[in-house]
This record gives structure tokens, C-alpha cells and sequence, in this order.
């Protein structure tokens, strides 16, 4: 049996699964770990809301620049081959269906690829939305990073999303610490195992799931 | 017809009480600060304003917020680390939140800037963010009905400005200046340098003269890591 | 009693009430021989709808370039503070009001400032738009430039257009080789008369026209 | 991806019948002549081109309708003074026509490019070329309902691309490029050079490399007088 993923063997897993010479949106947070992850043969080009194509890794030293930053309003640097555009079409890029994939955390994922991922829901926070519906709606493929339970062990797999919805029907896949996650057309597919049975993972999840095609592996 | 202002207290001198002004920067990449802050001396008061953000630390916006100065904010993104000045007044009920998914946002205002008198977007469709708008069904998916955003003032930055308004921006401050500029009734706009007319290519300029009403010169200094910074 | 005006007098009369610093597009055809009388000390910045700001005259010699052309396919040149951009910019800065006046040629204009000047509605004719119907709603002051009479002698100026419209109540002045004509909203003003008296001219056209609020004179 | 042929006919080899294709240019300017005179030499059959004209003299596009190989053109000046191969087949009711102003031409492709499922403009509110079309009051004034226009293929001319795609234009062949590379499931463009990747500064490039999936060459050759003219 294998164990369960830390954040960075989650992230290197994201990674394996981007297609060569795609274009890709790591929002911010824990998905932008999975440009770690991403190797030169892969050819991934980044893109951040702000307006760039070509972004390169994490601005150090002498490379930081206030008027080079990425979605989390962190210093970045800039590839050769990176373009810069304005808002608006920085987004009609993400509405249009131009990127490939786009690496999303979450609170909550629904069985018919829901998601919620912007606001509690509790009217003490104040609400912030950022791009993160114009992403959920706009890659071609929505892959969700996340842990599989909550602090309380309750799985953020669900039925139906209790949090506020970003967007509908639009995630593809679901990266977890236990189980790596298909939405299909006839349901959601396990599609590989860690630190857990697909028994054990359907009895935490408490929702129908189907089984691996295949047998589970341990790729990260 | 552009106007060359010495100072940005004149630059902004004709924003009155109760003003629509937009106000550019992802942050701080692009946050005309130094307008923000004469604005802020001028007085102005029951402003909207639209901007992706609600203010960083306790400058700019932040400080505008922090005066009071501001009825009602359209933004995307108002909850950071250092927002506190915002929270603030949000919590106190003393600011109207009108929260915006960052694309529609921008669709808005490139919308009002297009003369375009509405827009079918699939952003926020199926969400709290919808409630109450008219929603429609094409080729499938379900889309939201959005309208433009139009201001009676836009404050924005700038790279270079040359006599007729033509700019160019840099790197990610572009961001929302190009649409800012031509979504508002005057459009005001802090440089770090005004070059000769003719001194940009006209290939290369982002935001042509026509939307530009207003320029002035703020130097930036080159800080000792390479990095641009604005003078105070 | 003064004479009707020659195309090139008219050109220069419609020139005289571009305001100082404008942005202008001149459509195609004869409007675009305003050109010649704008002033430098007018300022006039002109626009083409094929993606251009800071239009300059005609090219000649070794000038001709067939990247630089305006919206009737003729060569051009380019002055200082020039800018290029995209179609879907050209056509926002119109619809979107940024262009002080533009100058159009009409088949017919209506008293309530409708302009037809596309298409006879001949259906043996091929029909083409362009970006007339763009212009007409665009600009904050739409000039129409045309003979006050058809060769048959019949008023352009019309109670209702025949012709298939090109945009509704959008005309704001009319110039014509009899008369300049202002659109208000308590009618057609005639401004000036040329070759003929005020009285004269509502005979010709047939159409209640409100009378000069100043002497006629001669500018051209 | 981007993929760089070594031919224009390599480089249109997927066009099949029946696709819908975006032909860039305004008149001859930015007309991509060799990548069409390509396509007829494919022979691809019963197409749907969106163009702005519908063709000039006895060359590119006009050659392809010549050859009958159009059965619907979308554009807005299909009428002059040498278009007569579109002439003869519209009078010969040989080619579907559908006339469209050129501004709607433009925000529709650029709808497309953008996700954007429709949207509300006032050209052509009132007029024959709105007919059967939803329309709406808007702050007292009357718009259009107008939808996407979505292509299988793009077919455009730029004046240099890098190794990753992206484009600049020169002067007014831009037209219709940029939006039109958006709006197509596979762009296909003739540049008049191909520069090393990092060889176009990042804040001049005007098509992203993301929107283009071919690139091909065809060298530009000056003539006489300075300007430029394509080696056929």
C-alpha cells in the first residue's frame, strides 16, 4: 500500500499530467508549485491573469521588479518568447478557450465537476472573486488541487456544493493527497490511490465513485 | 485635445463630488499613486471608484479609502494581506462592495470604452454573482448578461507619453490602463517620461492619443536592484 | 445674392467647422477632399478605419506603400504621433464615440437626421456596407457632404428616406452646394444659403426648414 | 503548438470541404495571397470564407471564388471597383452573400476569440441589415443582437513571427489579423520573416503566440519605391 502525497509529490503528479507545449494558468497558491514540477522537454508556457504569456520562475535579488508580478502579486520573471497584453484581453484569452489547462485549489468539488472555491460563504469574510471564475469557466482542461478532507475529516468530494459555486460543470480532474480524481460523463472515476484503498476511499467519501481501469500506481 | 499638467493637483482639478472614476493597478504594478494622492488632497468625496483591488499598505487607494473619500468600490479582488484600511470600512458598513469576476470586469469597462451596450459572458454564470441578472442559454452553456462601466474619470499610469497622448506601458503594469483609458469622459495619466511627438513607433504604441486627456509627468527613480520605483 | 457652391468650396466650408484638435474620419470618396483645406493650426488628427491614427495625405512617388493604405484603398502616408491597431480597436473607437466628426456622403437624409448612403435598394445592385453604418452612429457629430438635388432635381433632403437607411436620427449637420443645414431637435435650421434665398430653398426641397438666425453669408 | 512549414501548401493541407475560414486583409493589404492561391491549389470545396472584401483583380481570394470553391462569403464590402470575379458569381447566384457592417464583422470575430456568446451594438439599429435580428433599448438607444463568428481555419499575413508563434504586423495589414488569429480553431499565417524566439520585444508583440498554430514563410521582396511587395 502506498502512502498518502505531500503537497509537492501532489504537485510533480499536476505536473506529469500537463500535456507537451501547453498553455497553462497556475492561479496562485498551491497550484503555482506545480511550475517546480514542470520539466524544459515539456515546453509549458505560463500565463498570469495580469496580463503576460512566457512568465518565468520567481524574481530573486536583483531580478525583482514592482512592475513584473504574477496573479499573487508576486515578483516574477520573464521568459524569451513572453508577450504582454492588457486586461481585457488577457481575459477574452481565458473566456475564449485559448488555454489548455489551468491548476485551481478548492474548498469544495462536486460529482458533476462543481466548484467552489472563492468565498466561505460565512458572511463575516469579505468576499474577493479575483479571475478565479473567469479560469474555472475558460481552460480546456480545470484540474483542482487539493487535500481530500477537510481539518474534520469530512471529504470535499461531495454531492452537491455547500460553499458558494465558482463555476459549473467545469472541473475535469481532481488532484487529492489520497486519490487522483476523472469527471467523467457517467461519473466521477478513481483513477489512481494513495494511502488508501478504492474501499476505503469510497467509504470516506461517502459518494458513488468508479473504479480504476486500471491497477493503482504510485507515480509521484 | 491633450493637456500637458505641471503638477498631478492640477491634473486632477476638475474631479468633482460624486464623481465615477476608475482608477488602474493590479496592485501596485500600475496604480497611478501619485494621482490617487492628489485626488486625496483635492478632497473630492462620495466617489465610486473602479479598480481591480481595494488598496495596498496605506497609500494610493488604500489611503482614499481610508479617508472616506470613496461611497462605493467595483472591484475584483478587495480582500488582501495588507487591505486593512479597506476592511475597515467594509466591516463599519461605511463602503459599498459591488465584487465583479476579474474578466467581466474588465469586459465592462472595455465594453463601455467598444460603445458596446451589453455582453453574454459565461463568467459567473450558475454563481451568487449572477443573482438577479438575465441569463441565456447559447449553443448550450448558460451565459450572464453584463453591462458596460462607464466613468467620468480615469486615473492611470504609464510608461511614456509623447505630445499627443500615444502611450506605452510596462510589463505587467499595463494591465488595465489600455481599457481605463478609453472607458472614461477625461482620461488622466501619470508618466514616467513625455517624449517628442513621433518619438514612439507608431507599431508599438498601446493606448493611441484619442483616449487620452490628460498627462503628467511623475519621474521614476531606478532603485538600486534594477527595479523602476516612483518618486515622491 | 451669392452662387452654389463648387465641391471644392463646399469641402473647405465643411473644413471651417471641424473644431480645433479633432479627431476625424473623412469615410471615403468626397468627403476625403476636407483633407486639403484643414489648417495646420486646426490640429485635426485623422482616422482610418483599417487600423490607423495620424493619417497624413496622399502618397505619391516613392511614398507608395501597400501596408499604408486608407479606408478606399488609397495609398497614404503616416505623420509624427501615428498610431496603428486592429480592426476590432478601429471600430471601438468609433461605436465607442471617441471620434469628434466624421464626414459622409448620402444618398438622402431625412429631416429627423436619418441618413441613407449604402445602397439604392436597386436589387440588381451588389450591395457593400463597409463601415458606413459604423461611422453614421459613431461619431459625436455626423457631417453629411452632398448635392442639395438629385440630377433630376429632386430634394435629397427628404421628410423620409426612400433608400434603405444607413443609421437612424445620427446626421447632425448637412452641407450641400445650396445650403448648410443644422439637425436640432425642433427641426432642420437652415445656417446658410448659397445660389438661391431661404425661400427659394424650402420651394426646392418642399419641406417646412426653420429660417437662418443670422444673415446668409457667403465663407466658402 | 506551433508548427513552421516549409511550404504554404504543406501549410494548408488540412483545410478540408466545407470548413468556415477567416481571410485576413483590407483590400490587398494584409491579404495572405500565397496561403489562398495554396488553397485553391488544394481544391478544397464548398467553404465558408469571412473576409472584409471579397477579393481584388484575378488573385487570392478573388481567385478562389472565381473557382467557384466558395459557397458562402461573410463580409461587408464585397462591391468593387475590381471584384468582378465575385461579381459574376453573386449575379449568378453561384455564392451565398451575408452582409454584415464591418465594425459587427470585426467585434463578432473578436466575440468569438474572446468567449463572448453575443452582444448588444447600435450599428445598424434601423437598417435592412438588422432585420430578423433581436434588438434592444438601452439607455434610449436602440442595439443589435449580434452572435460569434467562430472559424475552423485562419489564414493571415503578418510581417514577422518568432519561434513560439507570436506576431508583429506592419502598418495597415494589421487589420483584421490579430482578431481573426483568436477566432479560429487553427491560425495559419505567412510572415515575411521568422526570428529567433526572444527576438521580438515582449511589449510589442501584437498576436500572442498562443493563437497561432502555423507558421510559414514567404519572403518579402522590396520593390523600387521602398515598399514592400510578396515574392509570388
Amino acid at each position: 500500500m502506498t502512502e498518502r502525497l505531500t503537497r509537492n509529490q501532489l504537485a510533480r503528479l499536476v505536473a506529469q499530467d500537463i500535456p507537451s507545449g501547453a498553455y497553462v494558468n497556475l492561479g496562485i497558491g498551491q497550484p503555482t508549485l506545480v511550475s517546480d514540477y514542470l520539466t524544459p522537454s515539456q515546453n509549458v508556457t505560463l500565463h498570469t491573469e495580469n496580463g503576460m504569456l512566457g512568465m518565468g520562475p520567481a524574481a530573486e535579488g536583483d531580478e525583482l521588479d514592482e512592475d513584473l508580478i504574477n496573479a499573487g502579486k508576486i515578483p516574477v520573471t520573464e521568459l524569451p518568447g513572453a508577450s504582454y497584453f492588457h486586461h481585457a484581453d488577457s481575459f477574452g484569452m481565458m473566456r475564449g478557450g485559448h488555454l489548455d489547462v489551468c491548476v485551481l485549489g478548492a474548498f469544495q468539488v462536486s460529482v458533476a465537476g462543481d466548484l467552489a472555491n472563492w468565498h466561505t460563504g460565512d458572511p463575516n469574510d469579505i468576499p474577493a472573486v479575483g479571475g478565479a471564475m473567469d479560469l474555472a469557466i475558460g481552460a480546456k482542461d480545470v484540474f483542482v488541487m487539493m487535500n481530500l478532507l477537510t481539518r474534520d475529516g469530512r471529504s470535499k468530494l461531495v454531492e452537491a456544493c455547500t460553499y458558494p459555486l465558482t463555476g459549473v460543470g467545469c472541473v475535469t480532474r481532481i488532484f487529492t493527497d489520497m486519490a487522483v480524481l476523472l469527471v467523467t460523463p457517467d461519473g466521477i472515476r478513481v483513477r489512481d490511490t494513495y494511502g488508501c484503498t478504492f474501499e476505503e476511499l469510497l467509504r470516506l467519501v461517502d459518494l458513488p465513485l468508479l473504479a480504476p481501469e486500471r491497477e493503482s500506481m504510485l507515480k509521484a | 485635445m491633450l493637456t500637458i499638467h505641471d503638477d498631478v493637483d492640477e491634473a486632477v482639478s476638475e474631479i468633482t463630488d460624486g464623481a465615477i472614476v476608475l482608477i488602474g493597478g493590479f496592485g501596485k504594478a500600475g496604480q497611478p499613486i501619485e494621482l490617487i494622492e492628489a485626488l486625496l488632497r483635492r478632497g473630492s468625496r462620495n466617489l465610486t471608484v473602479v479598480s481591480n483591488n481595494a488598496g495596498n499598505g496605506t497609500v494610493g487607494l488604500a489611503a482614499l479609502i481610508g479617508a472616506g473619500r470613496v461611497a462605493k468600490i467595483i472591484c475584483s479582488f478587495p480582500r488582501q494581506s495588507d487591505s486593512e484600511l479597506f476592511d475597515a470600512k467594509f466591516r463599519a458598513a461605511e463602503i459599498e462592495l459591488e465584487l465583479v469576476p476579474q474578466g467581466n470586469l474588465a469586459e465592462r469597462i472595455r465594453a463601455a470604452g467598444s460603445g458596446i451596450g451589453g455582453f453574454f459572458t459565461p463568467t459567473g454564470y450558475g454563481t451568487m454573482l449572477a443573482a438577479g441578472k438575465e441569463t441565456r442559454m447559447i449553443d448550450g452553456r448558460g451565459f450572464v448578461l453584463e453591462s458596460p462601466i462607464r466613468a467620468d474619470f480615469a486615473l492611470i499610469k504609464a510608461l511614456k507619453a509623447d505630445g499627443v497622448g500615444n502611450l506605452v506601458y510596462r510589463k505587467t503594469a499595463r494591465n488595465f490602463g489600455p481599457i481605463m483609458a478609453s472607458a472614461a469622459a477625461h482620461t488622466i495619466v501619470q508618466v514616467s517620461e513625455l517624449v517628442e511627438t513621433g518619438g514612439l513607433d507608431p507599431e508599438n504604441v498601446v493606448t493611441p492619443g484619442i483616449f487620452v486627456n490628460s498627462v503628467v509627468v511623475v519621474p521614476a527613480q531606478i532603485t538600486s536592484n534594477g527595479s523602476t520605483e516612483v518618486a515622491r
